[in-house]
């Protein structure tokens, strides 16, 4: 499959990313026979996900964090992706159907992770490919930004993509770093996402799914735990979520409204206001953690890759979804669940396809 | 009891003209960090908003908490949805003063007659002992500046209309 | 079989640029000296340079090996990468042994190093000295495709196969396409793309009666319209039959979405002022709930009606969802948020008073509207119920085809061949279903393939004569590889679709299932083998990990360098529904201290219930242990997924401990 | 820098001895202040604003029209005033047809606004115009290792897209910079954002409550930090939190509540060495055990 002439390696699709989205398009590319440069700026494939931890209970809660695991393995037996990492791409140009993409050593990556899953080259590369996928993810909303929140202020102000990193880190030992398990724990949904005023009119559509499988998760790990989750409407999908949260209403306390301020004394702890019950204003509630569920905003990487192969024209500084042979697939596009960003990574890799076939022999064809 | 009256879904007009307002999706936080969420009885600016939007004429008219606010803003900041519930506090007295003169703040009075709430003109008293001599600059040491300005605001129909309060 | 085969130990001393600091010429003396035999001993490079492409294939040739085992890294890292490593050797032709991770990276001590070395080798040779290699064969398939259900998806799904060539049965059971969106833009281009299309034949009222036959040559007997009988033969089915809207009260002053819509396209003029919608996602799903706001702004903003909605969690997921929910706030679309009990209808002189409490302002409401529009939770619909039977698929609990575990998403199904697409597998509006069929076409397409289908497992059989027909095997199966003769009552294994999974040949009470990729028996000379060397502390554990979650959790676990105890001797099985009560047994009879069983969380199995029988399998053994007085501990089953490096590093350690005081929950 | 100084009312009135700090303190720093003659209520939230848009504009007008005729800007130390003025500049200067009805309004008085100057916070003077190396001068560490808290003025900080002046909206840091530049130590606590509760019509109308909202964040400072005393910069502020104290120990029945406060230009007066009896006079909380220790 590449491209004759000259000694210039050259792959058919160029993939930017080789988080959960990326791999699935490499995949997809790959089984139907063409061959992918994935490009990844970390010195390991996963992105995101990989940071997740699992959510089972006693029973798998569909957090779907073990499927980036799968399909790394899967790609790991497709002969035809290259995958490059600690590299990202520097120039792109374009003559007719080629692009000329430069790589290079990515900069600020933690050198200390070995890269396991591909090469990473320590000089420029220049390749010649035909198609681009652009899957480069979002960014965690940066809740220090909300100072009301007391994020960045207390360690006791936590994401919820960090409460990840401690479930994963602590096993079934759950939330304890020396001093035991926090008592009380309360949940803030909508931290970046919903905000008009920010420009950020979207619902980042996996918050409540994330919170509501962490506050399952910690209650099963620690059923006295009083846990309260406060948000401004539920989005209750995908649909095993909707009979997981008729489940959990007993052990923690669904309440409408979000706190509009986070005290953090000195001590430790946080004191949360917000609405109660009857539709006042609460005294304020002392908890040993506050949880903010921190959505899904457009990464730099994405603003500076989308202006480089010209996609424009997405919604709320996202990438549009491009169209051949310039796509971009996933959480770069609007924010997404994981199974969501694989199946339109794989759709993309089908639009590029049945573009690019057109003058090329595609497998099976 | 809500209830929508013949003229309910119009009366958010008579309120304001902005459109901000209507984006509320009541989330709360406007209330939550609200200092005077916690008077008795608490200012709840989400649920006047609601109120507004639901045309809730006679229970508006009737509430008091507007007047409670403490003009700090915090709400407009931590508003996601940029409603501006501060400027739609602000609004709703200024219609319940439209529908209800008794809402008028007594202060008008002095504002009209000498610019000022506080006696600032008799203070020179107290700023003598702490060292400062002269006089200050307000609108009453110039009686011809406060005669044009309270020109200026009887073009205002709402004080014209209570003209009566400055006696004449 | 073993004495026949060749074995060798190929190993390396770096993999991606990391060193093992193992001495592997000490270490090959090591192995011998405890028993362990092999053809070959030699190394390899690193496997993860490039250059390193089909080494492990020059090797085996030019040593006339028949396995190998690969004292390397993970098999998660480099098991994978086989078909680039040594192309054309089989994946039964190679065990992994993961020096790196589980010696390298666990253990700062080189002679603990080496001794778990030794026995992780040993354990590898025992493995392979038990597989035996296979003959893949080739079956013809059938090149056409079956689509059940001629909506969104349905229309993708044929448009796109029939674009790449296939030929496509499309069946729809009403009397035209594109279900309830053929009037959708891009649904209405469908249609006319799928009908000019010679590649496809549009039955219409047409229904499935029968399916014969496995992934890649079904044969379907249709009836179709006015009764006739036909029969296709077709490589895959993709079952698109969506979901069905239940008709609400029609009765005014109640309108269902449909007649509203008529209305307003006829004669705008006539509706009413004030219109109330009552669309609580809770009750009436996502997708009505969504189509409530969007009919309630168009009404309010074009048409200057009043709309209320009543609803409690206004739904805002989709690229949409926010916009359109400000855009009715914008339109002036009041929004009444009544709390968990919903609302009450009263009607009276022909109009409807909604009544409810508000939970914002905590105060009652009483709003009359001229109008109230419902609609219903979609169900699952005929065509979808009537496909699930005859497909021999299960209906989800909450009614849709497409299976809550999450391995089969988005388009596998229980049965291998069948596929599903759209909103039949889970409430999806328009452009998800059509992306859901294109997704379910490019699977069809590839089952199809250039015309023939791999098998891969070759002689797995039914011992009929020791079968006793209880089926159990039938319901176990996580592909419906296993069907059941109508007239003789015994079940046979589809060589096609059986995924070598195992579980069923555990499961048989009267081990009647042969040939087996893993057998227990290679399980059970791990268990012999990982007993020497004998660690110098603590009771010999062995840790059997499923290949897809404990055992990458281990693998991860080394790669973080966190600390497995020289005790726990990790082994991978293909599934942890294999390791069945007798597995267990045999390997503490051979003198294995501890069994822990690691798999996937309960329901996450792509075996579907492998997870669950492992659990079972293991409760069954603690429970004899415990009437028998023993240590009802030294069996402990432990769902760990792939991304929990940390917790089986936990688990381990907490296995290794000597003593009884173990109370934790072990399973 | 040449400002008008907007003095407002209650500081004028109340609390002279902080309006002579800064009369004193900003010309010594370079910050030349001329009077603005005519000026009237800025107006408060609670007058014209709670009463009409068009009034409570073309009064804001009346005052900015004062400062554009002199060619400076208005320097403001009281948040509400600061506030009122700031947000009527802001909604003035951003709608023409508020531009214009202001101009129809001021035509019978002879005056126009055309938007050409604007409104500045003190802390906005001190520190961007003023600098802190200048203060840092001008204060000789007098307070050196002191501990000392602030309190933000609500008013300056939001909405911060239209009064703000702090380069992160919400985690402002002028005024605690400021107070470092004196040479104390300033302290964080759990309610540092939180309004005092002074302003508005909320201690009014519920004084007990207002008192409560004060107590949990005067406690806030009591058990989390050393402070010797609070900064403020705003007259409101200064006013509530000085007289809360003194209320809630007559309501305990104590005399827990006893830490000084103080306006940042008396802390800066004192420590250039004006007399404390012109520029920290007033108060109840006594706060001469804390002039005499550190400025004499």
């Amino acid at each position: 499959m590449t491209i004759s002439g000259g000694s210039q390696p050259s792959a058919d699709v160029l993939i930017v990313g080789g988080g959960v989205a990326g791999i699935a398009a490499a995949q997809a590319l790959a089984d139907r026979g063409l061959d992918v440069l994935l490009v990844e700026k970390q010195r390991r494939l996963g992105g995101k996900a990989a940071e997740l931890a699992c959510m089972a209970t006693q029973q798998c809660r569909r957090c779907s964090a073990c499927l980036l695991e799968d399909a790394i393995q899967a790609l790991q037996g497709t002969r035809s992706v290259r995958i490059r990492l600690g590299t990202v791409v520097e120039e792109a140009s374009r003559t007719g159907d080629t692009f000329q993409i430069t790589v290079g050593p990515a900069k600020d990556v933690d050198t200390r992770v070995t890269p396991l899953h591909g090469v990473t080259p320590k000089s420029q590369e220049r390749w010649k490919v035909s198609g681009v996928i652009l899957c480069t993810g979002f960014d965690v909303f940066d809740a220090s930004t909300r100072p009301f929140l007391g994020y960045g202020r207390s360690k006791d102000v936590i994401t919820t993509l960090e409460l990840d990193h401690i479930l994963a880190r602590n096993g079934d030992r759950g939330w304890d770093e020396g001093s035991g398990p926090p008592s009380k724990v309360a949940f803030v949904q909508c931290v970046g996402s919903r905000e008009r005023k920010a420009g950020r009119g979207y619902c980042s559509q996996v918050c409540c799914s994330v919170s509501l499988r962490l506050a399952g998760k910690l209650a099963f790990l620690h059923p006295e735990m009083e846990i309260v989750v406060h948000y401004i409407d539920l989005q209750l999908q995908p649909r095993s979520v909707r009979s997981y949260h008729a489940s959990l209403t007993k052990k923690v306390v669904f309440q409408q409204g979000v706190p509009g301020e986070i005290i953090t004394p000195n001590e430790g702890g946080v004191i949360i206001r917000s609405v109660a019950e009857d539709g006042t204003a609460v005294e304020p509630v002392s908890f040993d953690k506050a949880v903010l569920a921190v959505g899904m905003v457009p990464s730099k990487e994405t603003q500076k890759l989308g202006d480089m192969f010209g996609l424009k024209g997405g919604r709320f500084g996202f990438v549009s979804a491009g169209a051949p042979p310039v796509l971009a697939a996933g959480t770069c596009v609007f924010p997404r669940d994981i199974p969501g960003s694989i199946d339109d990574a794989r759709d993309a890799a089908d639009r590029l396809i049945r573009a690019i076939s057109g003058n090329k022999e595609v497998a099976h064809g | 009891m809500i209830a929508l009256g013949e003229n309910s879904l119009e009366m958010y007009k008579d309120v304001s003209q902005e459109e901000d307002f209507k984006f509320c999706m009541t989330c709360g936080i406007c209330i939550a960090g609200c200092p005077a969420s916690r008077a008795d009885p608490p200012l709840l600016i989400r649920n006047l908003v609601r109120k507004v939007i639901l045309g809730q004429e006679d229970d508006l008219l009737n509430d008091d908490t507007p007047w409670t606010c403490v003009t700090c803003s915090r709400c407009e900041e931590v508003c996601p949805q940029d409603v501006k519930p501060f400027e739609m506090g602000l609004a709703i007295r200024q219609w319940q003063c439209k529908n209800d003169e008794t809402r008028l703040p007594p202060s008008l009075v002095e504002l009209y007659k000498r610019g000022y709430t506080q006696a600032v003109d008799k203070s020179q008293e107290l700023r003598a002992q702490v060292g400062m001599k002269d006089k200050l600059p307000t609108i009453t040491e110039y009686p011809d500046l406060l005669e044009k300005y309270q020109k200026m605001l009887m073009q205002i129909e709402i004080i014209k209309a209570n003209d009566y309060m400055f006696g004449g | 079989m073993a004495e026949m085969q060749k074995i060798g130990v190929l190993y390396s001393n770096s993999v991606g640029g990391r060193p093992l600091n193992v001495d592997f010429k000490k270490l090959e003396k090591l192995i011998a000296g405890d028993g362990g035999s092999f053809a070959y001993y030699g190394e390899v490079p690193d496997l993860l340079v490039e250059g390193s492409e089909g080494r492990l294939a020059e090797v085996m040739k030019s040593r006339g090996l028949d396995g190998i085992v690969l004292a390397a890294g993970s098999a998660r890292t480099l098991g994978e990468r086989l078909p680039i490593l040594a192309p054309g050797v089989g994946r039964e032709q190679v065990t992994f042994v993961n020096i790196l991770d589980h010696c390298t990276g666990a253990h700062e001590d080189a002679a603990v190093r080496e001794r778990k070395a030794c026995a992780l080798v040993r354990m590898g040779l025992a493995r392979q000295r038990v597989m035996s290699t296979i003959e893949k064969d080739k079956l013809e398939v059938f090149d056409a495709v079956a689509v059940v259900g001629a909506g969104p998806a349905g229309l993708s799904a044929a448009s796109w196969l029939a674009d790449r060539g296939r030929k496509v049965v499309l069946l729809e059971s009403g009397n035209g396409l594109g279900g309830m969106a053929s009037c959708e833009k891009d649904v209405a281009a469908l249609i006319s793309k799928v009908e000019a299309s010679d590649a496809v034949e549009v039955l219409k009222e047409a229904r499935i009666e029968e399916v014969r036959g496995n992934k890649g040559s079904f044969t379907l007997s249709i009836v179709k319209q006015g009764g006739k009988r036909v029969e296709r033969e077709v490589g895959a089915i993709v079952v698109s039959t969506g979901l069905a809207y239940p008709p609400g009260n029609e009765e005014e002053p109640w309108i269902s979405y449909a007649k509203l819509d008529k209305r307003r396209r006829e004669a705008p003029g006539d509706l009413p002022e004030n219109l109330g919608f009552i669309a609580d996602p809770e009750v009436v799903g996502e997708l009505v709930a969504q189509h409530a706001i969007t009919v309630a702004t168009g009404l309010a903003a074009d048409h200057g009606k009043h709309s209320f909605i009543f609803m409690g969690d206004v739904p805002v997921r989709g690229e949409s969802g926010q916009s359109n929910y400000e855009a009715a706030l914008m339109a002036g679309v009041r929004f009444f948020r009544p709390d968990a009990r919903g609302v009450k209808v009263e009607v009276k002189d022909a109009k409807a008073i909604v009544k409810g409490l508000d939970i914002i302002l905590k105060q009652d409401f009483a709003i009359t509207c001229d109008l109230i529009v419902t609609g219903e939770r979609p169900r699952v619909s005929d065509g979808s119920r009537q496909a699930a039977e005859v497909l021999r698929l299960a209906v989800e609990d909450d009614a849709f085809l497409q299976p809550g575990n999450i391995t089969y998403l988005p388009t596998y199904t229980t049965r291998q061949g069948v596929l599903i697409a759209g909103a039949a597998g889970t409430e999806a509006p328009t452009p998800l279903a059509m992306r859901g069929g294109r997704l379910a076409a490019i699977e069809a397409d590839a089952i199809l393939g250039e015309g023939t289908i791999s098998i891969g497992a070759g002689d797995v059989e039914i011992d009929q004569a020791a079968c006793a027909a209880c089926l159990t095997c039938f319901r176990i199966c996580p592909v419906g590889a296993i069907g059941v003769s109508v007239d003789r009552k015994v079940p046979r294994i589809s060589d096609v679709d059986c995924r070598d999974c195992g579980i069923c040949a555990a499961a048989c009470p009267q081990r009647a299932i042969k040939n087996f990729l893993t057998p227990e028996l290679a399980i059970l000379e791990m268990g012999r083998a990982c007993l020497k060397p004998a660690p110098p502390d603590g009771p010999v554990v062995l840790a059997l990990c499923c290949a897809r979650s404990g055992y990458a959790a281990a693998d991860a676990a080394g790669e973080l360098g966190l600390p497995i105890p020289e005790n726990v001797r990790v082994a991978r099985v293909p599934c942890a529904g294999i390791v069945s009560t007798n597995v267990i047994f045999g390997l503490l009879n051979l003198g294995v201290d501890r069994v822990m069983v690691v798999g996937c969380p309960i329901d996450n199995c792509q075996n579907k219930h492998g997870s669950n029988l492992a659990r079972r399998w293991v409760e069954t053994c603690r429970d004899l242990i415990a009437n028998l007085g023993g240590d009802a501990n030294s069996v402990s089953f432990h769902p760990i997924a792939s991304n929990m490096p940390h917790l089986f590093a936990q688990r381990a350690a907490e296995a290794a401990r000597r003593g009884k005081d173990d109370s934790r929950r072990p399973s | 820098m040449k400002y008008g100084l907007f003095p407002g009312c209650n500081m004028p009135a109340i609390r002279p001895d902080v309006e002579h700090a800064i009369r004193l303190t900003m010309p010594a720093l370079g910050a030349e202040l001329v009077d603005l003659e005519g000026y009237v209520c800025c107006p408060a939230f609670g007058t014209f604003p709670s009463m009409d848009e068009d009034a409570k504009l073309a009064v804001n007008a009346w005052n900015l029209s004062i400062g554009e005729e002199k060619g400076v800007d208005l320097m403001v130390e009281c948040g509400s005033c600061f506030s009122s003025l700031k947000m009527g500049h802001e909604h003035i200067c951003h709608s023409e047809a508020k531009m214009k009805r202001v101009a129809e309004l001021l035509e019978v008085t002879g005056k126009k606004y055309e938007g050409k100057n604007t409104v500045k916070h003190i802390t906005d003077v001190l520190y961007h115009d003023v600098g802190l190396d200048r203060i840092r001068k001008a204060a000789k560490d007098r307070y050196k290792g002191v501990h000392m808290v602030v309190q933000y003025p609500c008013h300056t900080l939001y909405p911060s897209a239209q009064v703000g002046f702090e380069e992160t909206p919400g985690k402002p840091r002028i005024l605690a910079d400021l107070v470092e530049a004196l040479g104390a130590t300033v302290d964080h606590y759990g309610c540092e954002y939180q309004c005092c509760g002074g302003a508005g019509g909320f201690h009014r109308a519920a004084h007990e409550p207002a008192m409560e909202f004060a107590r949990s964040k005067l406690d806030s400072i009591r058990n989390e930090t050393k402070a010797e005393a609070i900064v403020v910069s705003c007259i409101t502020c200064l006013m509530f939190l000085d007289k809360v104290q003194k209320d809630l120990n007559e309501a305990d029945g104590s005399e827990k509540y006893a830490i000084p406060v103080f306006d940042y230009n008396q802390l800066l007066a004192l420590s250039m060495g004006f007399p404390r009896d012109q520029v920290a006079s007033i108060a109840f909380v006594d706060r001469s055990d804390f002039i005499s220790k550190y400025t004499g």
